[in-house]
C-alpha cells in the first residue's frame, strides 16, 4: 500500500517533469528532463519489482538503467555540439 | 490501487506518444520517444511480463533511440 | 523490526522529497546548469534513498542484493551523464548567467583535447 | 603485470556475478568464474587499449579497500550537506544563486584517479564537473554557489576532501 | 490425317531455318499444293484428327463440302497471289503469308470451337505482322489498329464460345445456343459489318498492293465462312442487313477517290451479297452466298491486282492523279474491264452466277431490288474507276516502272479463270453437289443482270460530277480510334494520380480498409 | 521424413554460411547457392512427383504434439506455389550470375532469405510463424528492391517498406485478435474456434488480414509500391516478385480466409463478392494504368496487378473450378512473367535503358529473343496455342460456371485492354531505321548462355502448357479439397 | 485490463494519423514505431489476467499470465527494431541522395 | 494552405474512425472470454516438460523455437542489409568528443556489462532475459565503444567483417542446436521431447539445449545489431 502511494508520488514527479521535456528551451534541457524522466521511472520499476516482491523484475530495472545511460550519452555526444560549420574532422 | 497507476501511466503513456509525434523539433519526438518506451516498459512490468518488458527495456527504449539519434544526426543535424 | 520500518519510511519520504526537488528544480530554475546539478544530483540521491529503503525494508534476499547492484550502478553512472551533458552544453554555447567563467580561456585557447 | 590485473578484475566481477545470481550452488559458482575470467580478459585486453585501461591501481592494496570503505561515508555526509543545500535553494522563493564555472587545480597524476575525482565532485550536489584539462591536470568545474575566486581556495573547498583519500585508495 | 492448312503451317516452321528465298518460295507454293490436294483426298464429313485441351475433344479435321470448296479457292487464289507477287513477295512476309493463308485455310477444316477460335486469332496475328513494318510508321499504326480490332472480335467470339460451353458442354463447332450476341459481333468484325468495317479501307488501302490483294481474299471471307457455320436464325434478319451492307458499302465508296479504298469498300458491299445469301434459309441463297464469295475472292483479287499494277507502274493511286492510261497499259485495262463486269455481276462474268443463285433465292421484293440498286451502285463505282483511271484526259502520268512479266501473268492467269467459271454453272452444281432449278441464261435473268450495268453507264454521265475525284488522305479518325484515345486520355487521369507521393499511397490503402469496414459494418 | 524442413534450412544454412564462406574466399560463394538451390528444386520435384504417395504431408517441429507445436504442412494446395517455385529459384539463380556483378555475396544471401521466407510462409500451419516469414521475405524484399543502389531504387525501396510496415502492422493486429479470440495460434485448430464470434467481429479480422496481406500482392489502391520498386531493380528480383513473392502473399491469404473462415462464412457474408468486384477493378485499373507508361519494367509492373485481378477474381468464386482456374493462372503468369523478365533483361543489354522509346530497333539485333518476347506478350494478352489461352480458358470457364457474366465479360475486356499496352512494346521493339547508321543507342551484345537459358526454358514450358495444359491441371486439381473443405486441411494433422 | 484498450486505439490511431500528416520521413518512422509499440502494449494486455504472476515458475503459482503473447511480443519487438532500423539506413541514403527529409519531395517515381 | 487542412481533416476522420474500429473489434474480441489451452498447458507442463523455469524462453526456445530461428534471420537480414545500404564514405557527424573521464568511466563499466548481459543470457531459462536482450547489452556495450572512442577505436578490434563472421557462426550454431533434435531421432528443434537432459528445473545446467540456444542467438543478435550500428555510424 505504502508503496503504491510512492509509486503514485514519483509519477507525480515524473510528471512535473514532463513540463521541461515540454517546453525546455533547448535540447541539452530536454535530455536532462529525459535523464530526470527516466531514473523516475527506474525507481519506479524497482518499486514495482519490490511490490510483487520477485528478484526478477528488477533485472529488468538494471538493463533499462544500463540502456537509459547508453541513450542519454548517446544524446549528450550527438546534440551536444556546436555547428556544423565548426565542426572539422574528430 | 494498481489501476490508478495504470491509468496515470497510459496517461503519460499517450501524452508522451503525443509530443513525439506532434512536438515541432524532430529532436524531441526523438528522445520523447525513449520516455514513452520507458512507460511502456512500466505498463508491461505492470501486466506481468517481465520477458516482453526487458525486451521493449532494451530494444526499444535503447537501440532504436540510439538508431534516431544516428540517424538524425546523419541527416538534417541538430537544427 | 520497527526500527527497519522507520529507517525504510524515512529514507523512502526523503527520496521522494528528492524527487521532488528535482521536479520543482526542473521547473524552477533559469539555466541549463542549474538545472543539471539538480537533475543528475537529487536525482539520483532520491533513487538511491528510495532504493536503500527498499533494501532495508526488503532484508537480505536475492532482491535487495540486486538493488545493491543497482545502486552502485547509480552512483557510477550518473556522474559521467551529468558531465557529458554539461560539457556539452557548454560546448554548443548554452550557457546561464554566470558569476565567473574560468573555462572562457581555455575555449578559446586549445579546445580539442585528445 | 597483466595477469595481476585481469584476475583481481575478474575477482570484483565475480563477486559482482554473486550479487547478481545470489546463489552459491557449485555450478553456477564455477560458470561465474568462468565467465568473470573471460569478461576480464575480454574486457582489459581485446576492447580497451590506447591509454584505457581498466585500472592502474590494481590489485589493490588491502589499504587501498581499507580506505575505500572508509571513503565512502566521508562521501556521504559530504553529498547529504550538499543535497541539504541544495534543496535550500530549490525550495527558496527566490532562487538565492551565484553560479560559475571555476578552475580548479588538481596534484593526481593519473587519469584514473581524476575521473575518480571528477565524478566524486560531480555527484556532490552543488558541483558539476564540466571539463578537464589533462595536460595542467585541471578540473572546470560549474560551481551553483560559487563562494570563492582564487582557484586555490576553491580546490580547498572543493577537491581537497575527495584527494586526500582518492590518493590513498589507489596507492 | 492432316488438315489441309497443316502443310504451310509447317512450311512456316521450315521457313524459320530455310533462309533463301527461292527455297522459300517454292515450299510455299509445294504446300499450297498438297493441301489442295489433301483437300480432294481425305474423306469427307469424317472426323479425322483429335487433340485434346483439357477434357475436351478437339476435332482437328472435319472436311465438309463447303469448307472444301471455300478451301480450294483459298488455295488456287494464293497460287495465283504467288504468281502474280513472284517479283514482290519479300523473304519475310513469304513466310507470314504461310501462316496466314495456312490458318485461313485451317479454320475451315477444324470441327470445334477452340480450335476455330485459335486459327480465327492466328489469322489476326499472321495478318498483323503481315502488315508490319519497321520502317514506316503508317504501317506500324494500320497493324496496330488492325490486330486491335480484330482481337475484340477474337475476344468477343471467344465469350460467345465460353458462353455456349458453359450452357451446353460442347464444344463442337455448331450454331450456339447461348451468346449468339457475342459471336455475332466477333464475327462482324472479321467480315467489316458496316458500322465495324472502318479496318478494311484502313489497312487495304495503306498496306503494300501485293498484300493487299493477299489480305483481301482471305480475312473477311473467313468472317463469312463463320457467319455460315455459326449463325442460324429463324428468320431473314440477317439478310437485311446484308442489304444494309450492300448499300452502304457502296454509299460510302462512291465518293472516294482513291483505288484501293474504293476496291475496299466495295468488299463491305459484296459482303453484303453474301450475307444476304447467307442469311437466308434458302438453300440456293445460301449456295450463292457461298458462291459469290468464291468468285468474290477472284474478282477482287483481279481488281487489287490491277490497282496494283496501276500504283507499281505509275506510282499514283489516287483517281485525281491518274488517267489515260488504256494505251499504256492495255493488259491492265483489260483486267479492270473484266473485272468490272464480273463485280457488276454482268451476264457471262464471273459474279453474273452467284448473283444469279442469290437472286433466285430470295423471296422478298425488297431483298431484290434493293440488291439491283447496289448493283447499279458497284457498276458505277466501277465505271467511275475505269473511266477516271484509263479514259479521262485530265492527266496523263508517265509509266515510270514496268510491271515484271510476273504480274501480268497472275492478272492473266485470274481473268482465264475468272472466264472459265462464268460460263460454266454445272461445274458449280457439281461443286456445291446441288442441282437448283434456276434458269441462269434465260433472259429474263439476263436482263436483271445487264440492267443495273446500264443504267450505271447511263448515270454515269450525269451523276459525274458529283463523284469527281479529289485528292484525299487516307487516315481518318473513326470512331473506333477516338473511343480509344478518349480511353488513354482516362488512362492518362490514372498515371497521374499516381503522383509518387507516399502520404498519398498510404491514405489510400487506409481508406481502402476503412472502406472495406465500413462496408461490412453497413452492410451488416 | 524431414524433407519439407530441409526445403527452409537448406537455403537457411545457405544465408548463414555465406558470410563464412566469403570471408575466406569469393569463389565458393556461387558453388555455394547454386548446390543449395539444385537441392531445394530437388526436394521440390521431388514432392510433386510422388504427389499422390507422399502428400499430404505434415511435420511439427520440436516433437511436440501437433496442437502445441508449429506444424509444416504440405498438402496439394502447397503444390501451387510449389509449382512455381521448382521452376523459379534455380532459373533466377542461373540468371543472376551474370547481372549480378557487386557485392554478390550479399545478393545471395538476400536471395536464399527471400526463399527461407518464400518456403516457410507456404509450409507454415501456424499463424504467428506465418508473419515471421511473412516478414523475412518482406525485409529481403526491401533491400532486393533497394539493392542496385539508385536514387530511384531507393526510393521505391522506402515506399515499399512504409507501406509495407503499415500493412504488417494490421496483419499482426489480425493475427492477435485471432489469437484472443480462439486462444491457439494453429491454423488447424482456429477454424472449429473461431465460428463463436459475432460476424462483424470476423468481418473486421478478414478486412485486417485483407489489408495486411493485400499491399504485399498489390491489389489495386494498395499497388502502389509495385511499379515503383519494378524499376530499379535486379531482373532477379522483378522475376522473382511476380512470379513467386506476390504469388504467396495471396495465396496465403485464401488459406486464411477460406480455411480459418470457410467458405460459408465467406459466402453468406458477401466476402467472396467484395474480393470478386475487387479484383475486378484491379484488373481494369491495373490494365488502364499500364498504358501509359513509358518504361517496360513500370509497364510490366502495372500489367503484374492486372493479372493479379485475374487470380482474385478466380479465386474469390469460391468453386473447385475457380480455385485451380487460379491456381494455374498463379504459376502461369509466374512462368510468363518471369520469361518476360528475363527476356527484357537480355533486352536492356543491347538497349541500355528500360525507355520503351530507347528500345527501338531492337527487333534487328536480338531477333530470338524479340520473338520470345512476342510470344509471351501474345501469351499473356491469351492468344492461343499459348498457355495464357489455357489459364484465361480456365477463369472464364469457372466464372461462367459460377453464374458470373459480368465478370467474365471483364476478363475479356481485360484482356483486350491489355493488348493495347503490349503492342506499344511489340511495337517499339520491332521499329527500326532504315538507315542503319540512325540505329538507336542499342548495340549488340553477346548474351551469355546463362542469360538465354531462363528466358527460352520458361518459353518452352509456356508453349508445352499451352499445348499440354493437363501436366498443369493434373498437378494442382486436388488443391480445392484442401482449401475449400477445411475438414481436409485439419484432418492432415489432428485427424490423422 | 479492458482500460488498455482505448489507449491502444487512440495510440494506434495517433501514429497513423502522424503518419498520414507530418511530412519529415523520420517523423513518419515515429508514426510507425508507436503502431508497433501498441500493438505490443496489446500483447502484454491480452495476456494479463488478473492477479496473475509472470511466467516464471520457480515455485507453484495459482494463477499464472498467458506466456504465449509474451513469447510473441518479444519476436514482433525484434522484428519491429529491425525494421525500424532498416528504415532509418534508407532515410539516411535518400537523405545523400535528395538532400531532403521531407517525403513529399521525394518522388522521382511517379505515373 | 487549404489543401492541406482538407488533408488534415480527411486524414482525421480517417484514423478516428479506424481506432473505433479497432476498439470495437477489441472489445468485443476480448469479451469471449477466450479458451487458454495451450498457455494452459504451457504453464501447467511447460516446467517439467521443457526444464526451464521461465516459460517463456521455454516457449521461444522449445515450444516455438522455429519463430525464434525466423526472428533470427530477421535481425540476421536486417544486419545484412543496412551493412550493404549504408555508404562506405560518410560525411562527419555532429558531435561532442568526450573527456577522458567519460571514457575511463565506461572503460570501468564495460566489464560488469558483460557479467550482466552474460547472466542475462545464462539464465534466459530461469529470469527474464535471454539471448535477445542479453545480444542486445552486448550490442550497447559495442556501441558504447563506438561512441566514447570513436569509430576507428572499434574497428580496429573489431570490423563489421570480424563481426559478420561472429554472426554466422552464432547463427550456424543455433541451427546446429536444431539439428541436434533430427539427431537424437526427433524433428528439427527438438530438445527436451527426445531425451536431451532437461535438468531438475531451476538449476543454471537444465533446459536441455536452450542455455547454448541462448548463448547462439545472444552472439547472433549482439554481433548484429552491432554490425548496424557500425554501419549506422559509419563516419571516415
Amino acid at each position: 500500500m505504502q508503496l503504491t502511494v510512492l509509486i503514485l508520488i514519483v509519477l507525480f514527479c515524473a510528471a512535473i517533469s514532463f513540463y521541461r521535456l515540454l517546453s525546455g528551451p533547448h535540447v541539452l534541457d530536454r535530455i536532462a528532463a529525459i535523464n530526470a524522466i527516466g531514473i523516475m521511472l527506474l525507481t519506479v520499476l524497482v518499486i514495482l519489482g519490490s511490490l510483487y516482491g520477485r528478484a526478477l523484475f528488477i533485472d529488468v530495472a538494471l538493463v533499462y538503467g544500463v540502456l537509459l545511460f547508453v541513450d542519454v550519452l548517446v544524446m549528450a555526444k550527438y546534440f551536444g555540439s556546436p555547428d556544423k560549420s565548426e565542426e572539422g574532422n574528430q | 490501487m494498481i489501476e490508478i497507476i495504470l491509468m496515470l501511466l497510459i496517461l503519460l503513456l499517450v501524452v508522451s506518444a503525443a509530443i513525439a509525434l506532434f512536438s515541432k523539433k524532430l529532436l524531441n519526438s526523438i528522445i520523447t520517444l525513449s520516455i514513452f518506451s520507458a512507460l511502456l516498459v512500466i505498463i508491461l512490468i505492470i501486466f506481468q511480463a517481465p520477458d516482453l518488458a526487458l525486451a521493449e527495456a532494451v530494444i526499444a527504449a535503447g537501440i532504436t533511440t540510439s538508431f534516431f539519434i544516428i540517424t538524425i544526426n546523419k541527416t538534417e543535424g541538430v537544427n | 523490526m520497527i526500527i527497519q520500518d522507520i529507517l525504510a519510511g524515512f529514507l523512502m519520504i526523503s527520496g521522494v522529497i528528492f524527487f521532488l526537488t528535482t521536479a520543482i528544480a526542473l521547473l524552477r530554475f533559469p539555466d541549463f546548469f542549474s538545472r543539471m546539478h539538480a537533475a543528475s544530483k537529487c536525482l539520483v540521491g532520491g533513487g538511491i534513498s528510495i532504493i536503500f529503503g527498499l533494501i532495508i525494508q526488503e532484508g537480505i534476499s536475492p532482491l535487495s542484493l540486486r538493488l545493491l547492484l543497482l545502486i552502485i550502478f547509480l552512483l557510477i553512472t550518473t556522474p559521467v551523464v551529468g558531465h557529458a551533458l554539461t560539457r556539452s552544453a557548454y560546448q554548443y554555447g548554452y550557457l546561464g548567467e554566470m558569476v565567473q567563467d574560468d573555462m572562457k580561456d581555455m575555449k578559446t585557447g586549445n579546445d580539442s583535447n585528445d | 603485470m597483466k595477469v595481476k590485473e585481469i584476475l583481481s578484475l575478474s575477482l570484483i566481477l565475480f563477486i559482482f556475478w554473486l550479487g547478481l545470481t545470489a546463489s552459491l550452488e557449485p555450478q553456477e559458482l564455477i560458470v561465474g568464474a568462468v565467465i568473470s575470467l573471460f569478461a576480464a580478459y575480454f574486457s582489459t585486453q581485446v576492447l580497451l587499449g590506447r591509454g584505457m585501461s581498466w585500472g592502474e591501481g590494481f590489485p589493490p592494496t588491502f589499504r587501498g579497500v581499507l580506505f575505500t570503505f572508509y571513503y565512502f561515508p566521508i562521501y556521504l555526509w559530504y553529498e547529504i550537506k550538499a543535497h541539504l543545500q541544495v534543496i535550500y535553494i530549490i525550495l527558496h522563493p527566490r532562487l538565492p544563486m551565484k553560479p560559475g564555472i571555476v578552475k580548479v587545480p588538481t596534484d593526481l597524476d593519473s587519469n584514473y584517479r581524476i575521473t575518480g575525482l571528477a565524478n566524486s565532485i560531480t555527484m556532490t550536489p552543488g558541483t558539476l564537473t564540466v571539463d578537464i584539462d589533462e595536460e595542467e591536470a585541471l578540473l572546470y568545474i560549474h560551481w551553483i554557489e560559487v563562494e570563492a575566486r582564487d582557484p586555490y581556495e576553491i580546490r580547498e573547498a572543493l577537491a581537497v576532501p575527495f584527494e586526500k583519500y582518492l590518493r590513498r585508495i589507489h596507492e | 490425317m492432316l488438315n489441309p492448312g497443316f502443310p504451310l503451317l509447317l512450311a512456316a516452321l521450315l521457313g524459320l531455318i530455310l533462309k533463301a528465298r527461292k527455297i522459300r518460295y517454292f515450299l510455299t507454293a509445294g504446300a499450297l499444293i498438297i493441301s489442295l490436294i489433301l483437300m480432294f483426298a481425305l474423306p469427307q464429313d469424317k472426323i479425322l484428327t483429335t487433340a485434346s485441351f483439357f477434357d475436351l475433344e478437339l476435332i482437328l479435321n472435319y472436311i465438309s463440302l463447303t469448307s472444301r470448296n471455300i478451301g480450294l479457292i483459298f488455295g488456287l487464289f494464293a497460287l495465283l497471289v504467288l504468281v502474280y507477287g513472284y517479283s514482290l513477295l519479300s523473304l519475310a512476309s513469304l513466310n507470314l503469308l504461310n501462316i496466314f493463308v495456312g490458318s485461313s485455310i485451317a479454320i475451315l477444316f477444324v470441327g470445334d470451337y477452340i480450335s476455330f477460335f485459335f486459327f480465327w486469332e492466328l489469322i489476326s496475328v499472321a495478318a498483323f505482322f503481315l502488315i508490319y513494318d519497321k520502317v514506316e510508321e503508317k504501317l506500324r499504326y494500320t497493324a496496330e489498329y488492325y490486330i486491335i480490332i480484330h482481337v475484340l472480335g477474337g475476344l468477343s467470339l471467344l465469350f460467345g464460345i465460353l458462353l455456349n460451353y458453359n450452357f451446353t458442354g460442347e464444344i463442337i463447332l455448331a450454331p450456339p445456343e447461348a451468346g449468339l450476341l457475342f459471336f455475332i459481333f466477333g464475327i462482324a468484325i472479321k467480315l467489316g459489318f458496316l458500322g465495324f468495317h472502318v479496318w478494311i479501307p484502313k489497312t487495304y488501302a495503306a498496306i503494300p498492293f501485293q498484300l493487299a490483294v493477299l489480305m483481301a481474299a482471305y480475312t473477311s471471307k473467313v468472317g463469312v465462312y463463320a457467319l455460315y457455320r455459326i449463325v442460324e436464325l429463324e428468320t431473314n434478319i440477317v439478310a437485311y442487313f446484308g442489304l444494309l451492307n450492300a448499300l452502304g458499302g457502296i454509299l460510302l465508296a462512291i465518293f472516294h477517290s482513291h483505288l484501293r479504298i474504293i476496291i475496299s469498300y466495295s468488299i463491305i458491299s459484296q459482303i453484303g451479297y453474301m450475307i444476304v445469301g447467307i442469311g437466308l434459309s434458302s438453300q440456293i441463297a445460301v449456295t450463292g452466298g457461298l458462291f459469290h464469295l468464291i468468285n468474290h475472292i477472284l474478282y477482287k483479287g483481279l481488281l487489287f491486282m490491277m490497282a496494283g499494277t496501276i500504283c507499281y507502274s505509275t506510282g499514283f493511286e489516287n483517281l485525281s492523279d491518274l488517267g489515260n492510261l488504256w494505251k499504256k497499259t492495255p493488259l491492265t485495262f483489260l483486267a479492270g474491264i473484266i473485272a468490272t463486269l464480273s463485280i457488276a455481276g454482268f451476264p457471262f462474268f464471273n459474279g453474273y452466277l452467284s448473283k444469279a443463285l442469290i437472286k433466285a433465292g430470295i423471296d422478298s421484293q425488297l431483298l431484290y431490288y434493293g440488291l439491283q440498286l447496289a448493283g447499279v451502285g458497284t457498276s458505277l463505282l466501277f465505271i467511275k474507276v475505269l473511266y477516271f483511271a484509263f479514259l479521262s484526259k485530265n492527266n496523263d502520268p508517265d509509266i515510270v516502272k514496268i510491271p515484271p512479266l510476273s504480274m501480268k501473268l497472275g492478272m492473266v492467269l485470274i481473268s482465264a479463270f475468272m472466264m472459265l467459271t462464268a460460263w460454266n454453272p454445272a461445274a458449280v452444281e457439281r461443286l456445291f453437289q446441288i442441282s437448283p432449278d434456276v434458269a441462269y441464261f434465260s433472259s429474263s435473268s439476263i436482263l436483271s443482270g445487264v440492267l443495273p450495268f446500264i443504267t450505271a453507264l447511263l448515270l454515269f454521265p450525269l451523276l459525274k460530277k458529283y463523284i469527281s475525284p479529289h485528292p484525299e488522305k487516307v487516315f481518318q479518325r473513326d470512331f473506333f480510334s477516338k473511343l480509344g484515345y478518349s480511353f488513354i486520355n482516362l488512362d492518362k487521369k490514372i498515371s497521374q494520380i499516381h503522383s509518387g507521393d507516399l502520404i498519398r499511397y498510404l491514405s489510400w490503402s487506409l481508406l481502402a480498409l476503412l472502406v472495406l469496414l465500413l462496408i461490412f459494418l453497413l452492410a451488416g | 521424413m524431414h524433407l519439407p524442413i530441409l526445403l527452409i534450412l537448406i537455403p537457411l544454412f545457405t544465408v548463414f554460411s555465406l558470410g563464412l564462406f566469403a570471408f575466406f574466399s569469393k569463389k565458393y560463394i556461387i558453388p555455394l547457392v547454386f548446390t543449395s538451390s539444385l537441392a531445394s528444386t530437388a526436394i521440390i520435384f521431388y514432392f510433386i512427383f510422388n504427389r499422390e504417395t507422399r502428400l499430404p504431408f505434415s511435420y511439427n517441429l520440436g516433437s511436440w504434439q501437433p496442437d502445441l507445436a508449429i506444424n509444416i504442412l504440405v498438402d496439394h494446395y502447397t503444390l501451387v506455389i510449389f509449382a512455381a517455385m521448382g521452376l523459379m529459384i534455380l532459373l533466377s539463380v542461373i540468371y543472376s550470375l551474370t547481372e549480378i556483378t557487386r557485392n554478390k555475396a550479399k545478393f545471395y544471401l538476400l536471395l536464399n532469405v527471400l526463399f527461407v521466407g518464400i518456403a516457410g510462409m507456404v509450409m507454415t500451419a501456424d499463424l504467428f510463424n506465418f508473419y515471421v516469414f511473412f516478414e523475412i521475405t518482406s525485409i529481403s524484399s526491401y533491400a532486393l528492391v533497394a539493392y542496385n543502389d539508385k536514387d530511384i531504387s531507393l526510393e521505391a525501396a522506402f515506399k515499399y517498406l512504409m507501406l509495407g510496415t503499415v500493412s504488417a502492422v494490421f496483419l499482426l493486429l489480425a493475427i492477435i485478435l485471432t489469437y484472443m479470440a480462439t486462444g491457439t495460434l494453429n491454423m488447424v485448430l482456429i477454424p472449429e474456434r473461431l465460428g463463436n464470434l459475432p460476424v462483424l467481429t470476423r468481418q473486421i479480422l478478414i478486412a485486417f488480414y485483407l489489408i495486411g496481406l493485400g499491399v504485399k500482392f498489390a491489389i489495386v489502391p494498395l499497388h502502389t509500391w509495385l511499379p515503383d520498386a519494378y524499376v530499379g531493380v535486379p531482373i532477379t528480383y522483378n522475376v522473382l516478385s511476380s512470379a513467386l513473392i506476390i504469388k504467396t502473399q495471396f495465396f496465403v491469404l485464401m488459406r486464411i480466409l477460406y480455411i480459418l473462415f470457410g467458405l460459408n462464412f465467406l459466402q453468406d457474408n458477401m466476402i467472396t463478392t467484395i474480393l470478386l468486384v475487387w479484383g475486378i477493378f484491379s484488373m481494369l485499373f491495373g490494365h488502364a494504368a499500364a498504358f501509359q507508361q513509358n518504361n517496360l519494367k513500370r509497364l510490366l509492373g502495372y500489367s503484374t496487378i492486372a493479372q493479379m485481378g485475374y487470380v482474385i477474381i478466380a479465386f474469390s468464386l469460391g468453386t473447385p473450378a475457380g480455385i485451380v482456374a487460379g491456381s494455374f493462372h498463379m504459376v502461369n503468369h509466374g512462368i510468363m512473367k518471369g520469361a518476360v523478365f528475363f527476356a527484357a533483361g537480355n533486352l536492356h543489354k543491347a538497349a541500355g535503358s528500360y525507355q520503351l522509346n530507347k528500345m527501338q530497333g531492337l527487333a534487328d539485333i536480338m531477333p530470338k529473343t524479340s520473338l520470345i518476347f512476342v510470344l509471351l506478350l501474345l501469351s499473356m494478352v491469351g492468344i492461343p496455342p499459348l498457355s495464357g489461352f489455357a489459364s484465361k480458358w480456365l477463369i472464364l470457364e469457372a466464372a461462367l460456371e459460377a453464374g458470373y457474366l459480368l465478370p467474365g465479360f471483364m476478363i475479356i475486356l481485360g484482356s483486350f485492354l491489355s493488348l493495347g499496352y503490349y503492342l506499344s512494346i511489340i511495337i517499339n521493339i520491332y521499329t527500326g531505321e532504315k538507315d542503319l547508321s540512325k540505329k538507336s543507342s542499342a548495340r549488340a551484345v553477346g548474351l551469355k548462355i546463362n542469360e538465354i537459358l531462363p528466358a527460352a526454358a520458361l518459353t518452352a514450358v509456356c508453349i508445352i502448357l499451352g499445348l499440354y495444359p493437363a501436366i498443369l491441371t493434373g498437378l494442382i486439381d486436388r488443391a480445392p479439397e484442401f482449401l475449400l473443405e477445411q475438414l481436409n486441411y485439419i484432418n492432415i494433422i489432428i485427424g490423422g | 485490463m479492458i482500460l488498455v484498450f482505448p489507449a491502444i486505439a487512440i495510440l494506434i490511431s495517433m501514429g497513423i494519423y502522424a503518419v498520414l500528416t507530418q511530412k519529415n520521413m523520420i517523423r513518419i518512422i515515429i508514426g510507425i514505431s508507436i503502431v508497433e509499440s501498441a500493438i505490443i502494449l496489446l500483447l502484454g494486455a491480452i495476456s494479463y489476467i488478473p492477479d496473475g504472476v509472470a511466467p516464471i515458475l520457480d515455485q507453484p503459482y495459482d494463477t499464472v499470465v498467458d506466456p504465449l503473447p509474451q513469447a510473441l511480443g518479444l519476436t514482433a519487438v525484434v522484428i519491429n527494431a529491425s525494421t525500424t532500423a532498416i528504415m532509418l539506413a534508407l532515410v539516411i541514403k535518400l537523405y545523400n541522395r535528395y538532400q531532403t527529409l521531407d517525403i513529399h519531395e521525394i518522388r522521382k517515381l511517379r505515373g | 494552405m487549404k489543401k492541406i487542412n482538407f488533408d488534415k481533416v480527411f486524414s482525421f476522420i480517417l484514423v478516428s474512425l479506424l481506432g473505433l474500429f479497432i476498439m470495437k473489434v477489441l472489445y468485443s474480441v476480448a469479451g469471449e472470454e477466450a479458451a487458454r489451452f495451450t498457455a494452459d498447458h504451457y504453464i501447467s507442463y511447460g516446467v517439467d516438460e521443457t526444464g526451464a523455469i521461465n516459460i517463456i524462453t521455454a516457449i521461444l526456445f522449445d515450444y516455438r523455437a522455429f519463430d525464434t530461428l525466423g526472428e533470427a534471420t530477421v535481425i540476421f537480414t536486417a544486419a545484412s542489409v543496412v551493412a550493404l545500404l549504408l555508404p562506405r564514405h560518410e560525411a562527419s557527424m555532429l558531435k561532442t568528443e568526450f573527456t577522458p573521464v567519460v571514457q575511463q568511466s565506461i572503460a570501468f563499466i564495460l566489464p560488469f556489462l558483460w557479467i550482466i548481459s552474460i547472466f542475462l543470457i545464462s539464465y534466459g531459462h530461469l529470469s527474464p532475459g535471454g539471448g535477445f536482450s542479453g545480444g542486445v547489452i552486448i550490442s550497447a556495450m559495442s556501441i558504447l565503444i563506438i561512441f566514447t572512442y570513436g569509430y576507428r577505436y572499434m574497428t580496429r578490434r573489431f570490423n563489421v567483417k570480424k563481426l559478420s563472421l561472429i554472426e554466422d557462426i552464432g547463427a550456424l550454431a543455433f541451427l546446429t542446436i536444431g539439428l541436434a533434435g533430427i539427431i537424437a531421432g526427433g524433428t528439427f528443434l527438438a530438445n527436451s521431447q527426445v531425451g536431451i537432459y532437461p535438468g531438475p528445473p531451476g538449476e543454471l545446467l537444465s533446459g536441455g539445449l536452450m542455455p547454448l540456444s541462448n548463448f547462439a542467438v545472444a552472439a547472433k543478435v549482439g554481433t548484429g545489431l552491432s554490425v548496424i550500428f557500425l554501419s549506422l555510424a559509419r563516419e571516415d
